[in-house]
């Protein structure tokens, strides 16, 4: 194939494409994101050993620590961890075979199921611990797989999964609009978290728009980016609150 | 000179190459006929040539190609509808498990022959609205009875045509490209 | 050289010395060094029997094998990644990593130049070869093994001059499968 | 000191001064050859009891386990998030440290002409080949698809798609891939005058079965030279790639943005691991052959043990030089999840590891192996060497599951425990023994055209008051 | 693949052929053929691969959040939030999210059953004649009042429907129960409404509007009332364009995720929250200045702090916070409401409200809004209407019972004796769509559609301004052969005849619905209106409900509040033992999640446990007993003892122990039963003033059993807890 390519190189302020501002200090911890994200995305529950174990497949979690001890104890603000869809992501150059790569239309990291051989070199490179393993064929008894998103492969085991950004509703927004012949306006379509959160603490949008409602909230002064220090260009924003 | 060929292709080690040689000819050989495998077993003989030739567009009965991901199978009402104002329908061997399946109100069970693996996220409207014809990657139905599968729908061939369509387009190449197009 | 008769003899020597003194003596009597093999079970070197340097082609073919395996490394690292008809980024590394295609460049390299090493070893000895050959299995107890192998005048002659150097046995050489 | 009464009590007698472990006691070649034959040919039920044994824990252990975990998924296996690589890349990681000994002694050893390497150079070359083996299956075990592990391999295809190079486990296939061909070659061309030499005395299949590895090889001249120019190629250029291969293994880790793996010492680090466990391991293969097989006794002295004993404690000391390396380093860097993970090392659960990895592979080796009667006492080295390949399999047992318990997200650290990764490892275990028990009694164990190469260029001349040995130039 | 398409003789050579085809496309198409079955006749609003929404309306709890249904080719694949209805605006909680597993769930009621022993697992497939002939003749052969309906809190039309049908026959007026309702004792908020303000209704707390939010044991973010829209108005305490970040104060002994959520967790002793509310309101009057209002004049802080626990500093910074502020909201509710003096507690932190004088204002109490064609506030049964209903059924006054939506077996008190009390009754039917401990006790189980695939509404009774009545529509056709309860009791009442089928004079349970909804046709201010019922009706399923534009809240009449006495009484506390027993709802699986298996997958908001139950135990008490995490402890009320493993929990009293409520089945389904235990078994028959079950008014003893069980949590115990990390 002698198809030319002009090398894209990204420098080191590239703004991501889309991204997602997450409000800790509203956010409740009460996992409809968590379950949410399990219904859109097929996600296999894993039952309680393997749960216990470390195996669970959320590809979203609500993670909250403690501070201080009895009577002044305090829970920590909820912090939902998913994949922070870096911008210079340590999961992809790992990979042997081009399963986890970086998605230049969507300035996603794609993990695309049917190239993953599962070597899991990706998920012990993230500094974020978000990806999950497919570690066994997860059972779905009859009648369950009619729930199914069929926008949505569904993984087998030995394959690295991982959140999306619901790329399947991103994708179906686009041609929508396509079809349409109009731009996706922000706010048309969200993620399956962002949509379910009953506190709105997730808000999901074009982060490369500066008129767009993540942007606006992104621009607010106490955003933390985690572990922003390691180079990797996280696209999900945090407040803390407080 | 040939004579040392031959003696050396009589030592085991040449035999092994010789099997290896043979094996892999066999191989081709077998992968060229399952290219070309024959359709599956159809419950109705449906002849594609029949209908092009009266004049139905494709879209008639896979509308959901123009506005969907699935062009779809039409529902036996529509065949129906249709059919039943035709005096064969009544008589033909061939129709007979259509006037069957409508009488007895069960869905006849096609075996789809365009296929993509369940990890390839196709999207008609999108083809046929960037100007694809249905005959580009479906073949010419006005020559084929029973559907087949003119071509191994694999990630070679549907790249080479998105390639191709975006010429130079860098940012549709870019689009068109990405594995996060069709795999997730 | 047609009509010449061929001399076909195998003599084997007790030690390295005597063998030695034979290749000398036939030297002196005309058998050309092209004509005479050594067999033996232990490496010794030309020097130690005074023969001519031996010719091996090793050397160039491992050569030849490593520049092989560095166009393959190149290939991998320089030029495949040019032949996808689209992009593929990984993190914010380049299309062609620099170090990561050091090291392909090293392991190919390698790989290529120690493949034709030994790939060289068969090529220039004819392995392998299972028709029958001239030989001794005594070589290995030590013995050394000289067959003379020529079109020759004086068979004879020839006889006479390894048995005078010590040969312990002097014999028609006939090929048998080993 | 002893070494100097000895010169005088047997000043006269030769004999004595011999430097055994250049066995400068030629037997006749003949002889020589019949006592392989022999080792070669004899077993006893013993030996068959063991083999069956191991055979029957090499197809439990390795194939059967192997295939439950295939059509059941890693679940079966103890690796959980966060610890995603378990015992899999231990035993990897392991095995090709066993492999590296081979090298070390066969390659190393001889372009620095260290003469005492000839009678085992086979033993730890069997070693190389077949740990790379173990080392592959446990990598291939430890892989989610194990059945798409081709596409791995670069060829054109029809995706369009090579392997990413810009991955470290790309770079350890094709270094792996290598190594092993490389070594599998390098233990082949020795080994052709000696298949040759079991050739002439065998009968039935194993005169077929000789005759055919020995590729007919007769011992001209020219096959001599193209053999020995090969030997020296390979002696010199293997001694990179074995290099090579552990740096990259070690880059695995290295290369990843993960606390306590993201060092620059681990290269070398790894390569001296490999070594340690390494010659530890040869060690314990020696001391097994030369108990079990029969005429080994001639061919492996006890001067040999000492020999190896004095690198095993080099190298020992070269290691605890890279483990304090890097932990005075990590220690200083004072990022809060490395010194999270080093005090995870020695005050977490699996702290007693840590402990017992320093005595293993420092303590133990410095208290035993600086005595010449203990180093050259096979039962004392075996044992050390067993020692030194627990250390060293704790080593890894650190690096990789426990450290990759900890990471920059104490919500999702957890505990490795394995699973079915035990009857595995015990699996590839069994199998290289399985392997080596096979070869020991199918291919000359003992390199003997080397050993008598290596007798005739030794020789005992006498400066003055004093015999000493010298040797030719013969290479 | 090979033997669909051909069995000519090259098919061996062509297997060969695939076998390299797989391996050089990477299993590519030509490896599978599969069969499908297209629609007979395509509804003309759908098209192949195109997914079509349905609105209608979440059933997982009472509360009446609209839904819109993703559907595709007839199945659901996805809930999500219904925009336009006020009360939830298009959010959804996990439950609501996870009602597809309950849809598709393997473990549902296929046919209608008969039982063959009460208890046995052996049953007999009905057909669905029959199993109508069998409740004609229940209604017939029996009299009137020997009959009566136990439903559940959902769906409101059912309970129409048999509330018409018994108020026309003379039957037993159907008895409404749900666990939710109980642990939110909801009868003693509408009884302390009631005794304050004058009218039994529920009170709505407006916490966005708020600017200090004082919640004493209401885990409105959890279960409480309508957390999506509780969540919604704390959200906006929170993060509100037009004002500060309001601040939030829990009391409560366990801290809940609501209480993590606040900026100060107050541990008060069990009991004393009246008297922590009189003593902040005395307090907060004494910062305010003026005449100290009778209500709070006889307290004392200072016992108040000695009595609670709590340092009278805190107490005073408090009362100073609620008084500082003129946007303060006191909110009771929970485990304080459900003591022996849960009724005076709620009076209590209800007259606070009186300090900032919030009654009707923005930030303040309201009563919910109705919802249209709702005269007035039905709450559902408390727990001693209850222990009625089961005193009639050990009186064999009741012959048949029939049961719906609700699971008294697993959601009452064992001390409450229902089972016992079944024994009496000679026929109980079940219409449960889920095979619960109910239904194995019952004779017959007929079972009614899963809420997706039912018609229906749902009034919603707190959580919106706007009065709103959710409508319900099937989103896909009934998966088993079950059918809608109401359609089998118009069809049994017509076979009764007489009486019956004068009383439910209806085709079926979509005829009934545009009888009851006719009269919304015209209303004024409705969101729809309709000229015919039909399109009315098509309308109601289209926006998933009916509402009102404006605002309907009632103001409560608070004049006399701060005049009256309040009593500062502490609860009693029943059973010997040395800890407070506080149960609470498990925010995740509720009353009836525990069937569906991603519901046991999420992780407990605070303690991150999955598909388990667990006991929280204060880490100095665990010290002291030498207890451990994953310990099994026996834990022994006066009515009944448990093994439960302990998750070591830093935020509870160390006098007190809390435990979930949601598992320990022991029928529902594969991911339910035999899955952890089931608290209520500890609860004895004690009641508040209001009838409301004192749930949390136990104390309990606790016995080590050297057992372990590992909890399986999502958090790292040696991440969150430095467990297991080694010493420092």
């Amino acid at each position: 194939m002698d198809i030319k390519i002009s090398e894209v190189k990204l420098s080191e302020e590239q703004a991501g494409k889309w991204g997602l501002v997450i409000d800790q200090d509203i956010c409740t911890g009460c996992q409809a994101c968590v379950a949410a994200c399990a219904m859109e995305n097929n996600l296999s529950f894993v039952g309680e050993e393997d749960s216990g174990y470390g195996r669970s497949m959320h590809w979203i979690r609500i993670e909250r620590f403690w501070e201080g001890e009895y009577p002044e104890v305090k829970m920590t603000p909820n912090q939902p961890m998913m994949c922070q869809q870096c911008g210079s992501a340590p999961c992809e150059p790992v990979c042997p075979v081009f399963a986890t790569v970086h998605s230049e239309a969507e300035q996603l990291n794609l993990q695309v199921y049917n190239r993953c051989v599962g070597t899991r070199y990706c998920a012990n490179n993230c500094p974020y611990q978000v990806r999950s393993f497919n570690w066994r064929d997860y059972e779905r008894p009859e009648p369950l797989p009619n729930q199914l998103n069929p926008d949505v492969t569904v993984r087998r085991r030995g394959v690295m999964e991982k959140c999306t950004f619901c790329i399947q509703r991103i994708h179906q927004a686009q041609d929508q609009a396509k079809a349409e012949g109009r731009e996706v306006v922000d706010g048309e379509f969200t993620t399956a978290c962002a949509q379910a959160c009953p506190a709105s603490a997730i808000i999901f949008g074009r982060v490369d728009d500066p008129e767009s409602l993540v942007s606006q909230l992104g621009r607010r002064s106490h955003g933390v980016k985690h572990l922003e220090e390691l180079g990797t260009l996280p696209n999900v924003t945090y407040f803390k609150g407080g | 000179m040939f004579k040392r060929l031959f003696d050396w292709l009589i030592q085991p080690l040449g035999l092994i190459a010789v099997g290896i040689a043979v094996l892999a000819v066999f191989s081709l050989a077998a992968y060229g006929i399952n290219y070309t495998q024959q359709p599956p077993e159809q419950p109705i003989q449906f002849p594609h040539k029949t209908h092009a030739a009266f004049g139905v567009q494709c879209l008639y009965c896979h509308p959901g190609a123009a506005k969907g991901p699935s062009a779809g199978i039409p529902a036996q009402a529509k065949c129906w509808a249709c059919h039943q104002q035709i005096a064969k329908t009544q008589t033909s061997v061939l129709l007979a498990p259509l006037k069957q399946a409508v009488e007895s109100g069960t869905p006849i069970e096609w075996v789809p022959v365009a296929m993509v693996p369940d990890f390839v996220q196709f999207n008609h409207r999108a083809h046929v609205a960037a100007g694809q014809n249905c005959e580009n990657c479906h073949g010419d139905m006005t020559k084929v009875t029973v559907a087949q599968n003119p071509q191994v729908f694999n990630m070679g061939w549907c790249l080479n045509c998105h390639v191709k369509s975006a010429g130079d387009d860098q940012e549709k190449l870019v689009k068109l490209s990405d594995c996060g197009t069709c795999h997730y | 050289m047609t009509e010449s008769k061929i001399v076909d003899l195998l003599a084997v020597f007790p030690d390295l010395e005597p063998a030695a003194d034979a290749i000398e003596h036939l030297r002196s009597i005309g058998v050309h060094d092209g004509c005479m093999n050594v067999i033996s079970g232990i490496p010794v070197t030309e020097a130690m029997l005074g023969r001519p340097s031996q010719w091996t082609n090793v050397p160039r073919i491992a050569l030849g094998g490593a520049l092989l395996g560095f166009g393959a490394g190149f290939f991998l690292a320089f030029v495949a990644p040019y032949l996808y008809p689209y992009p593929i980024q990984v993190s914010t590394q380049s299309y062609v990593p620099g170090p990561p295609a050091v090291v392909v460049l090293f392991e190919l390299t390698m790989l290529g130049m120690l493949l034709s090493t030994f790939l060289g070893v068969f090529l220039d000895s004819f392995f392998p070869n299972y028709r029958p050959m001239k030989y001794v299995p005594e070589v290995s107890d030590g013995k050394i093994a000289i067959l003379v192998e020529c079109p020759y005048g004086d068979e004879m002659k020839i006889i006479d001059a390894l048995k005078k150097s010590g040969a312990e046995s002097v014999r028609p050489a006939e090929a048998q499968h080993l | 000191m002893a070494e100097k009464k000895n010169h005088a009590e047997h000043a006269h007698g030769e004999e004595h001064l011999r430097k055994k472990h250049l066995m400068l006691d030629p037997l006749p070649r003949g002889q020589m050859n019949a006592m392989v034959m022999e080792s070669m040919h004899t077993t006893s039920w013993k030996f068959w009891a063991v083999f069956g044994l191991l055979a029957a824990i090499t197809a439990y252990g390795l194939f059967y386990s192997w295939g439950v975990m295939i059509a059941e998924g890693l679940g079966v296996a103890g690796v959980n998030r966060p610890a995603y690589w378990g015992i899999f890349l231990v035993n990897t990681v392991f095995w090709i440290g066993i492999s590296h000994a081979g090298t070390f002694i066969s390659a190393i050893l001889r372009v620095f002409k260290a003469e005492f390497r000839r009678p085992f150079t086979r033993a730890a070359e069997l070693m190389t080949t077949f740990g790379l083996v173990q080392a592959g299956f446990s990598i291939f075990m430890h892989m989610g698809r194990v059945w798409l592990s081709y596409w791995l391999m670069p060829y054109p295809n029809q995706r369009m798609l090579w392997p990413n190079l810009h991955s470290p486990l790309s770079w350890d296939l094709l270094a792996i891939t290598t190594y092993l061909l490389s070594s599998t070659m390098y233990l082949f061309l020795p080994l052709i005058p000696d298949v040759a030499m079991a050739r002439d005395r065998s009968t039935g299949w194993r005169k077929t079965f000789y005759k055919i590895l020995a590729l007919g090889f007769r011992g001209t001249e020219g096959e001599w030279t193209h053999l020995r120019n090969a030997m020296n190629i390979f002696a010199w250029a293997i001694i990179p790639v074995m290099f090579s291969v552990h740096t990259i293994v070690s880059w695995d880790f290295a290369a990843a943005t993960r606390p306590g793996w993201n060092s620059t010492i681990f290269g070398p680090y790894f390569v001296v691991g490999a070594l340690h466990s390494g010659m530890g391991a040869v060690i314990m293969v020696l001391a097994i052959v030369r108990g079990t097989m029969k005429n080994m006794k001639y061919f492996i002295r006890p001067e040999h043990f000492e020999a190896i004993g004095k690198l095993m404690l080099i190298i020992s000391m070269t290691w605890a030089y890279f483990f304090f390396n890097d932990y005075m380093v990590q220690w200083y860097g004072g990022d809060k999840w490395t010194k999270q993970l080093l005090h995870f090392h020695e005050a977490g659960p699996m702290g007693w590891m840590w402990f017992v990895m320093l005595i293993f592979n420092v303590a133990i080796p410095w208290a035993v192996l600086w005595n010449r009667k203990w180093r050259s006492t096979p039962w004392i080295v075996f044992t050390v060497g067993l020692l030194i390949n627990v250390g060293m399999w704790f080593e890894r047992y650190i690096i990789i599951p426990i450290s990759l318990s900890i990471n920059r997200m104490p919500f999702t650290w957890r505990l490795y425990q394995p699973g079915i990764e035990i009857p595995l490892g015990i699996g590839t275990l069994a199998f290289f023994i399985l392997l080596y028990m096979a070869a020991s009694r199918l291919i000359p164990l003992i390199p003997v055209w080397e050993v008598q190469e290596g007798q005739m260029a030794h020789e005992l001349k006498k400066y003055g008051r004093e015999t000493v040995v010298t040797v030719s130039e013969l290479e | 693949m090979s033997e669909k398409f051909s069995r000519r003789d090259f098919l061996k050579l062509a297997g060969v052929g695939a076998a390299t085809t797989a391996v050089l496309t990477g299993c590519g198409p030509a490896s599978r053929y599969v069969k499908r079955e297209p629609y007979m006749q395509m509804p003309e609003y759908n098209y192949n691969g195109q997914s079509t929404y349905y609105a209608t309306t979440c059933r997982e709890c009472a509360a009446g959040c609209g839904l819109i249904v993703r559907t595709v080719q007839g199945r659901a694949i996805k809930t999500e939030g219904n925009v336009n209805n006020p009360l939830n605006l298009g959010k959804t909680c996990a439950r609501g999210q996870a009602t597809l597993h309950g849809l598709y769930n393997p473990d549902r009621v296929m046919d209608p059953l008969k039982r063959n022993s009460r208890g046995g697992e052996s049953t007999e497939v009905m057909d669905w004649e029959a199993a109508i002939q069998v409740v004609a003749d229940a209604l017939k052969n029996n009299k009137p009042e020997e009959i009566a309906f136990l439903m559940g809190m959902a769906p409101d039309h059912l309970f129409d429907l048999a509330t018409d049908f018994a108020n026309a026959t003379g039957i037993n007026a159907p008895v409404r129960f749900g666990a939710l309702g109980m642990f939110e004792a909801r009868a003693t908020l509408s009884k302390a409404s009631e005794n304050l303000f004058g009218e039994a209704s529920l009170p709505f707390f407006d916490v966005g509007g708020a600017q200090v939010v004082f919640s004493f044991g209401a885990n409105f973010l959890e279960t409480w009332l309508s957390p999506v829209s509780y969540t919604r108005g704390f959200a906006s305490l929170r993060e509100s364009k037009t004002k500060q970040r309001g601040t939030f104060v829990q009391f409560e002994s366990r801290m809940s995720q609501t209480g993590g959520k606040a900026d100060e967790w107050i541990p008060l002793r069990p009991g004393s929250e009246a008297l922590v509310a009189l003593a902040i309101g005395r307090l907060a009057s004494e910062s305010r200045g003026g005449p100290m209002p009778r209500a709070f004049s006889s307290v004392d802080p200072l016992e108040a702090a000695s009595k609670s626990g709590i340092k009278l500093e805190t107490l005073e910074h408090l009362a100073e916070m609620f008084a500082g502020s003129n946007n303060a909201l006191a909110i009771p509710g929970g485990a304080a409401l459900g003591q022996s003096n849960g009724l005076a507690v709620a009076e209590a932190v209800l007259a606070l409200n009186a300090i900032s004088d919030n009654f009707g204002k923005p930030g303040g109490v309201y009563f919910s809004a109705l919802a249209p064609n709702q005269a007035e506030y039905q709450g559902p049964a408390s727990a001693k209407e209850m222990v009625e209903l089961i005193q009639k059924m050990f009186d064999g006054k009741i012959k048949v019972l029939f049961v719906h939506g609700v699971n008294p077996l697993f959601e009452l008190p064992t001390s409450l004796e229902f089972g016992g009390a079944s024994k009496y009754v000679s026929q109980i039917i079940s219409f449960a769509t889920f095979p619960d401990e109910t239904v194995r006790e019952a004779d017959y189980v007929f079972p009614d559609h899963h809420g997706l695939e039912s018609w229906g509404y749902q009034r919603v009774t707190t959580g919106s301004a706007q009065p709103v009545l959710s409508g319900a529509q099937p989103v896909v056709s009934p998966y088993y052969n079950t059918r809608a309860t109401a359609d089998v009791l118009i069809a049994a009442a017509q076979l009764a005849g007489g009486i019956f089928a004068e009383a439910l004079p209806f085709k079926d349970e979509v005829e009934f619905l545009q009888s009851k909804a006719a009269s919304l046709m015209n209303a004024a201010d409705g969101s729809i209106s309709a000229a015919d019922i039909n399109t009315f009706m098509a309308y109601f399923q289209q926006h998933g409900g009916y509402w009102k534009l404006s605002d309907a809240r009632g103001i409560p009449n608070a004049v006399d509040v701060l005049n009256r006495n309040f009593s500062a009484e502490e609860a009693q506390f029943e059973g010997e033992g040395e800890f407070f027993f506080v149960p609470f709802v498990s925010p995740t699986l509720a009353e009836a999640g525990a069937n569906k298996p991603w519901l046991q997958e999420l992780p407990d908001p605070t303690t991150t446990v999955m598909w388990n139950t667990w006991v929280e135990m204060n880490p100095e008490t665990a010290h002291e007993l030498g207890i451990e995490n994953d310990d099994v402890v026996k834990i022994i009320s006066e009515a009944g003892e448990l093994e439960v493993p302990v998750y070591v929990y830093p935020a509870i009293r160390p006098d007190t122990i809390a435990m979930p409520f949601g598992q320990g089945h022991t029928a529902y389904g594969r991911y339910a039963e035999q899955r952890g235990v089931n608290p209520a078994d500890l609860l004895g028959q004690h009641f508040n003033e209001a009838g409301d079950l004192a749930f949390a008014g136990m104390k309990v003893k606790i016995e080590k059993t050297g057992k372990k069980q590992p909890l399986s949590r999502l958090e790292s115990m040696m991440g969150v807890y430095g467990i297991g990390l080694g010493e420092e």
